[in-house]
């Protein structure tokens, strides 16, 4: 299966181009037909220092890097080192001769091509075209046409004039030719049924799906600060909002920005912030707010690598606890955790919902692979016709008011109600004048610290989750009933556990993957079925405490037969690593 | 009208648990006068605060009410604007909420310019916290957190709204309810954000700067024959050169505010919008993902 | 036993004096020789509002407010209502009859004595002397002589004056006089031994335990802002501190004041903040930088009544989540617990020295009724030669460095050891001119995302704490071994733990006790093996969702004997109510 | 002496991974020449920064570093000198660190005046994060998060600095490492708080604001004859109606330091005094609870 595959790569050093370098193999790529999946490392500096973009070539929808390395693009030698792990047998590595002259350690069955990618591009365009001398080298290579990236080339520097594009066509053919001429090395990509080709689907990332879920979803504030890896949700929905009349606020921190999705939560626009750990570790404040004065708010935590500032461009997936448990005193809220970017554009309906239903802080987790790495996604899996708005217990018109008074003598916004879930009269309403607020407080909104209602109101806040079934749609499950091993994820590890799963089972084991997509509600009830069924129970977390297992086991209970496969380097999981860290136990 | 609308406002009020004779009580008795005289009934009103004797404010009021954290009443206050631009908002807390926790907030609130007003009662201590040293406390001000006195200069609001380019920045006294009331309308009324400092006394703690003190101190600029408002610098240098003891309106210009400067914001308030548009512009919003 | 202690009580509206009033009435029995246990009830806010506040006067040492109330001073009818459900059958209430008409429900064994306090203390002095009319009652009925209070008017009174001493001892006189003409109900003071008369004692309060603790080990700088239930601390500070050329920072806001601890510690000299919850929760980005630079950092938390805001002047034990998981990314910390006066004074301690051995955040949770009770400690439970200032790895002079140096040729901040600790050099040092970084770095302190590094770095941040056990020294057990039942707690709790365990003991029952002195680590070990001997086991704890007893289930295990017994109504267990939750499992 | 200290400094400074031309080369350059100048070896400075690519100086500056979170390093360098008055102390970082997330300490630092100095790299954009709008991009600026032109008022660091109350107030340029080593010199042995803010150009994500746009279009006040750098409102208006495009002092004034202002403050840096110093002093200490 994962030979079906091909995975490319471009490495060198920050500023060279080697993203957009990386984008357009995978645009053009995915643009023909197949499913691409892109992953980008990268560090939090400017220029220099290695970075790379590698493309994963595939006729079936993949969701995670691969494992090896067919075609590497090397402009430096320390692209090759450090992606020589990664290199398959039989694989090779187009370099720039021009600046250096590739090595490889001895006994290693990988090509080496040379070619003066600067020079050629020196000699025909300008330096920084050597990546288009790259993307002309690795098509030929893969068996592409010449004309392959003939499209984008019309798309990126059309506006530029034909002159331009026509410099570009003429070095990436250069490149193109070069490399047929000088190397017999050859790896055709996987062939394309027929129904793929140059079929429409979609390009993005789980912050791009972030973005678009939040705007379907009727989200029209967003307030952020920037930070990596969550940015690019600002500059998404950038793009989308003011279509809109939607606002992007860059808030002066996140504390500001948290308060400011509270605010217009609170005036009845579906509003949310976006940061990543620094900034989430700023909004335990707010939290609390959004807890206590009942007030809807959505945020999203593109996970990065911690603690502190951490390895800013790193993944991880270690804000769970803080997601779970920060903000002093005790508030309900929710936490869910996307592990697909389908997962991340329904998310946000299912965040915006739930935090309108019962009024309470949720927060997205996404960690940084899934955040960034853009990737093909079939048209039919973003599907708007399942987007249903609902606000929950809001009123929005005089009428609703009306009923309400009639009903109360007046309106009281913290209710004392049967489901804990008291309505919210939009500020602006006649007959609805009313307080909400971070003290304890009546059901008038009052502040008030008498013991009686201060139980009540304490009740209320957590009993209005009661209704709320995390174990009906929170697991996603494969493999077979009664396994005698069970893979434990969330977040972006769902691509590589799944294939595991399928080489594992392909290898004999009686394996069964689950995912779990939401931590707080802990889906507890739906997993300790799972575990008991189980043989062995493994649990693959991208943290150094096993966040998710500390959850289980205070939510579900203490099992010999579960235990955690963690990985906490900043690097994401490699399905050989998963294999290998079952077959230590199994 | 205006004399309905005052009552109208009184009988959504809680009851106060304010010291009797705090300045805050002219604070809210004038601004229920100045949104009466608007025509602005409750119910288009959004008061927000943070948390201090001042941070009751909205309690008494009257209006709807946000009483938030300490330091943070102003990105809440914004966010509502924008939210609801039909509805009038207003920030209010302390001094030691405003300029201490929450300065940052203000600054970037001046800088921003939604089109809010902003209240602080200002009585150089903390009184809910029963009275320790807040940043506009004078250097060697002696409190129970400054026994030998305080070591910090002040912080001087409005020169900080002046430098920081607010639009408008006027100051008040509780002890002139009057003027206070009126130049709360001029407030409320500008387009952008307005800074009111209000020097209103805390009878309970602080035992320096007292009604009669603030009385005897004051500069009224009602009464100034030639001053300038509408000159930065110059306003500047006559609040430093003053001491910031000045009452009426400092300073005012028009300058667009935020929400003019933001493309696509629209006439009709954003709370009011159809939510389901963008799914019938699937298509639309997926090609900018192909 | 209860029924040889003395529960007195003063209460009015806020403003009117009734604190300074009960600390009158408490510190002088309390010089007497008594014990006594002073509790507050006051409302953040200043004036008005119900406020009172109790004294529990003992021969023997009490650590909780006491159940019943013999006397009561009202002021108005609502002290009296509010203080009817504590009224002992034969109790007693003074009030103010000039004021109001005292009512009691029919049918109550009370005795309502009124005394016009406020007209006597007008005609003979002026009307705040009101309270002293009311002390001198109390002090008639109670069995004390007239000159009881002579030594504290004149400690208070002296520097204004001969006349206002004597107006006051005129006012007092009046009062007692009257009292003993006008009713004949008479409750006297339990019987004080011998050795107790006039004996010295301390008259603190947690919060003042936490102050001299935190100078005495060597706190030289304080940094904070004022926060309901945690100024306290700042004001003990302030009288000790200057002495010692220290420093109390009163900072901008919370985020300011725990970056300024850790700056302070990081310059080499012990440094503290004090808060409370929503400060704490301006914190968790201090503890993330804490935790990665490795710079010590001790942080006070005086829990009050949450959510958000919350109730500020009530108390709960809800910040034990937010202490123990807060901060984004994952990093080790230590949490404490003190129950007593006393804990709060050793614990400052060792406090400091894990900070310091460790090189983590350290957080001590205080709740406000142990933040807020002054109370009767012996001098002997307050014993300096306990203290012993410890360092650890602290690189303070040349000679040290050049050692380190000659080692390994030059200073390293963030060495790999085998303990996993790093010897931290004050900076100012030559040859030891080093970076300390919020970022992931290798062992120089230079920024990196190496992935090898990155892992060791991580594992030595862990692996450093695995020398702590706190198994040894953080729990207090009291009662059988194997009991039937076994009482859980932490933080102030203990007194009424304890006397249940006593009351209960007397009632047949095996009852033991175990108090929890530390949340984090857990001391599971031990935990464990008590639960495991004990038949049934109840978690007594002031919060809604039984934080202790979730970690235990999350550290420990699940068993269906343990179970939570919770009151989170603002206000501290009664004795009996403990016994009714007891009698209502067992 | 200094020549030799110099390249002490570079010793200890890790390598660079700042773009080539990027402005924060000259200003950690200009630090190392005046510490140096004023004979202070690298073991007796400390900086501290937050994060930004202006938040690496310390990395390269050579001296003890500390690299503490986006926005906060002036709480910690102000506790540092607190703690060990023997220290030099200088805090650093970029125009979003200090006058974004970070202007609510940048004020706090200005009116407690701690012997430190504060250097920005004003680059008006955020660097590290490639190139979102920043507190000081000036209005209409056209970056990745405001793809219409920021809508907000720049901050004025320069009037702000004045309008706190700062005792040392100056502006440098990358261009112009000579004069910003000299006014560099001037800072740190100001007794205060002093701040330089320093038009540090961002090569790679600013291209409007670039050394030749700054070159010409700052004014030298090191050139103007007449300007007085003590007449602080003079100084407001002066940088305000010059839009901040100057360089040099802009104002000085001697005031009492935080530490002078202290009780027990001792002459001999905390950090060095005796801790057993309490258990000694039982009597005295318990004498205060009884
Ligand atoms: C984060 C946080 N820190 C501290 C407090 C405690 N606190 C409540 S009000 C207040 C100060 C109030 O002073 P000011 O803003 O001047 O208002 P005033 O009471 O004088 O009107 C403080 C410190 C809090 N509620 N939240
Ligand atoms: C709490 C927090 N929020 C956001 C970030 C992300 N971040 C890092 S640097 C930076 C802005 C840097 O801009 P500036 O301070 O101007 O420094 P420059 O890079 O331009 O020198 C941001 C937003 C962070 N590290 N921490
Ligand atoms: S304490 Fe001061 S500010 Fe607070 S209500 Fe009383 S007088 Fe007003
Ligand atoms: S991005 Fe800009 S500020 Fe950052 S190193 Fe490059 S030039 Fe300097
Ligand atoms: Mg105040
Ligand atoms: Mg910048």
């Amino acid at each position: 299966m994962t030979n079906a595959d091909f995975n490319w790569k471009v490495g060198g050093a920050q500023g060279e181009g080697i993203d957009s370098t990386g984008e357009i193999f995978a645009l053009t790529l995915h643009r023909m037909g197949y499913y691409v999946y892109t992953y980008r490392h990268f560090m939090s500096l400017i220029k220099g220092g290695h970075t790379n973009y590698k493309v994963r070539i595939s006729p079936v929808q993949r969701r995670h890097r691969g494992d090896g390395l067919d075609l590497l693009v090397a402009f430096d030698q320390g692209s090759i080192d450090f992606s020589l792990p990664e290199m398959s047998p039989g694989s090779a590595i187009i370099y720039d001769s021009t600046s250096f002259e590739g090595r490889i350690p001895e006994g290693r069955n990988i090509t080496l091509i040379p070619i003066p990618l600067t020079q050629m591009a020196r000699d025909l365009g300008m330096v920084i075209m050597k990546n288009m001398v790259a993307i002309g080298a690795s098509a030929a290579l893969v068996g592409l046409p010449q004309d392959a990236f003939e499209g984008y080339l019309e798309e990126r520097f059309g506006k530029k004039g034909d002159a331009v594009v026509e410099t570009n066509r003429k070095v990436l053919a250069a490149g193109y030719n070069y490399a047929l001429e000088h190397t017999d090395w050859r790896k055709p990509l996987p062939g394309l049924p027929e129904a793929s080709k140059g079929k429409k689907r979609l390009f993005m990332h789980g912050n791009d799906a972030v973005a678009l879920g939040a705007v379907v979803a009727g989200c029209r504030v967003v307030a952020a600060y920037p930070i990596t890896p969550a940015t690019e949700i600002l500059y998404s929905v950038l793009k989308l909002l003011p279509k809109y009349g939607g606002v992007v606020l860059q808030a002066e921190d996140e504390i500001a920005a948290c308060q400011m999705a509270i605010g217009a939560n609170y005036a009845g626009v579906r509003a949310m912030t976006s940061t990543s750990g620094p900034g989430l570790s700023l909004m335990s404040e707010s939290l609390g707010l959004s807890g206590a004065s009942e007030t809807p708010l959505v945020i999203v935590d593109v996970m990065r690598a911690g603690p502190s500032t951490g390895m800013p461009t790193k993944t991880e997936q270690a804000d769970a606890f803080h997601a779970i448990y920060s903000a002093h005193g005790e508030i309900q809220r929710i936490v869910l955790a996307p592990s697909t970017v389908e997962d991340a554009f329904y998310d946000m309906q299912r965040a915006f919902n739930l935090a309108d239903k019962y009024q309470v802080p949720v927060i997205v987790l996404v960690d940084l692979v899934l955040g960034l790495s853009k990737q093909t996604v079939d048209l039919e899996d973003i599907d708007f016709e399942r987007i249903a708005i609902d606000r929950g217990k809001l009123l929005t018109t005089k009428d609703e008011v009306d009923a309400v008074v009639a009903r109360l003598g007046h309106y009281k916004r913290y209710e004392l109600t049967e489901d804990g879930i008291s309505a919210r009269a939009l500020p602006g309403l006649e007959d609805a004048v009313h307080m909400v607020l971070s003290y304890e407080h009546d059901e008038e909104g009052n502040e008030m610290e008498e013991r009686g209602m201060r139980v009540k109101q304490t009740r209320k806040r957590f009993n209005k989750m009661r209704s709320l079934n995390m174990d009906e749609w929170a697991l996603r499950r494969t493999g077979p009933q009664n396994p005698d091993l069970l893979l434990v994820g969330w977040g972006s590890t769902e691509g590589q556990l799944e294939e595991a799963r399928e080489q594992l089972t392909a290898g004999g084991l009686k394996v069964a993957h689950l995912q779990v997509g939401a931590l707080y509600p802990l889906p507890a009830a739906a997993i300790r079925k799972e575990i008991e069924a189980a043989g062995k129970v493994l649990v693959f977390e991208n943290n150094y405490e096993g966040q998710l297992l500390e959850l289980i086991k205070q939510k579900v209970g203490h099992y010999d037969k579960v235990q955690a496969s963690l990985k906490f380097d900043g690097d994401p999981f490699y399905v050989s690593e998963v294999v290998a860290m079952v077959k230590e136990v199994a | 009208m205006a004399v309905n609308l005052v009552t109208e406002y009184k009988e959504h009020a809680q009851s106060s648990t304010w010291c009797p004779g705090c300045g805050d009580f002219a604070v809210v008795a004038a601004m229920q006068k100045a949104l009466a005289a608007l025509e602005l009934p409750p119910h288009q009103v959004v008061a927000v605060t943070g948390i201090g004797c001042s941070g009751k404010f909205n309690y008494y009021l009257g209006a709807n009410g946000f009483n938030s954290l300490h330091g943070r009443s102003l990105p809440v206050a914004q966010a509502i604007k924008i939210a609801n631009r039909d509805l009038t908002v207003i920030a209010a807390g302390g001094d030691g909420d405003g300029y201490g926790i929450g300065i940052g907030h203000f600054l970037h609130a001046v800088r921003r310019n939604v089109d809010i007003t902003y209240v602080v009662m200002d009585n150089h201590i903390y009184g809910l916290t029963t009275g320790q040293t807040s940043p506009t406390s004078k250097k060697g001000f002696v409190t129970k957190t400054t026994p030998y006195g305080a070591a910090e200069y002040p912080i001087r609001p409005l020169e900080l709204a002046l430098a920081g380019g607010a639009g408008f920045v006027a100051q008040g006294f509780s002890g002139d309810p009057k003027q206070l009331a009126e130049i709360m309308k001029q407030a409320v009324q500008h387009k952008g954000f307005s800074l009111i400092n209000v020097y209103s006394p805390c009878v309970t703690f602080n035992h320096e700067e007292t009604y009669e003190w603030w009385r005897q101190n004051l500069v009224n600029l009602d009464q100034e024959q030639g001053y300038d408002a509408t000159d930065r610098t110059a306003a500047f240098r006559y609040v430093y050169e003053h001491n910031g003891l000045l009452r009426g309106v400092i300073f005012r210009e028009e300058r667009r505010d935020y929400q003019s400067e933001l493309p696509g914001y629209a006439a009709e308030a954003l709370v009011r919008q159809d939510l389901s548009q963008p799914v019938k512009d699937r298509a639309e919003l997926l090609a900018a993902f192909m």
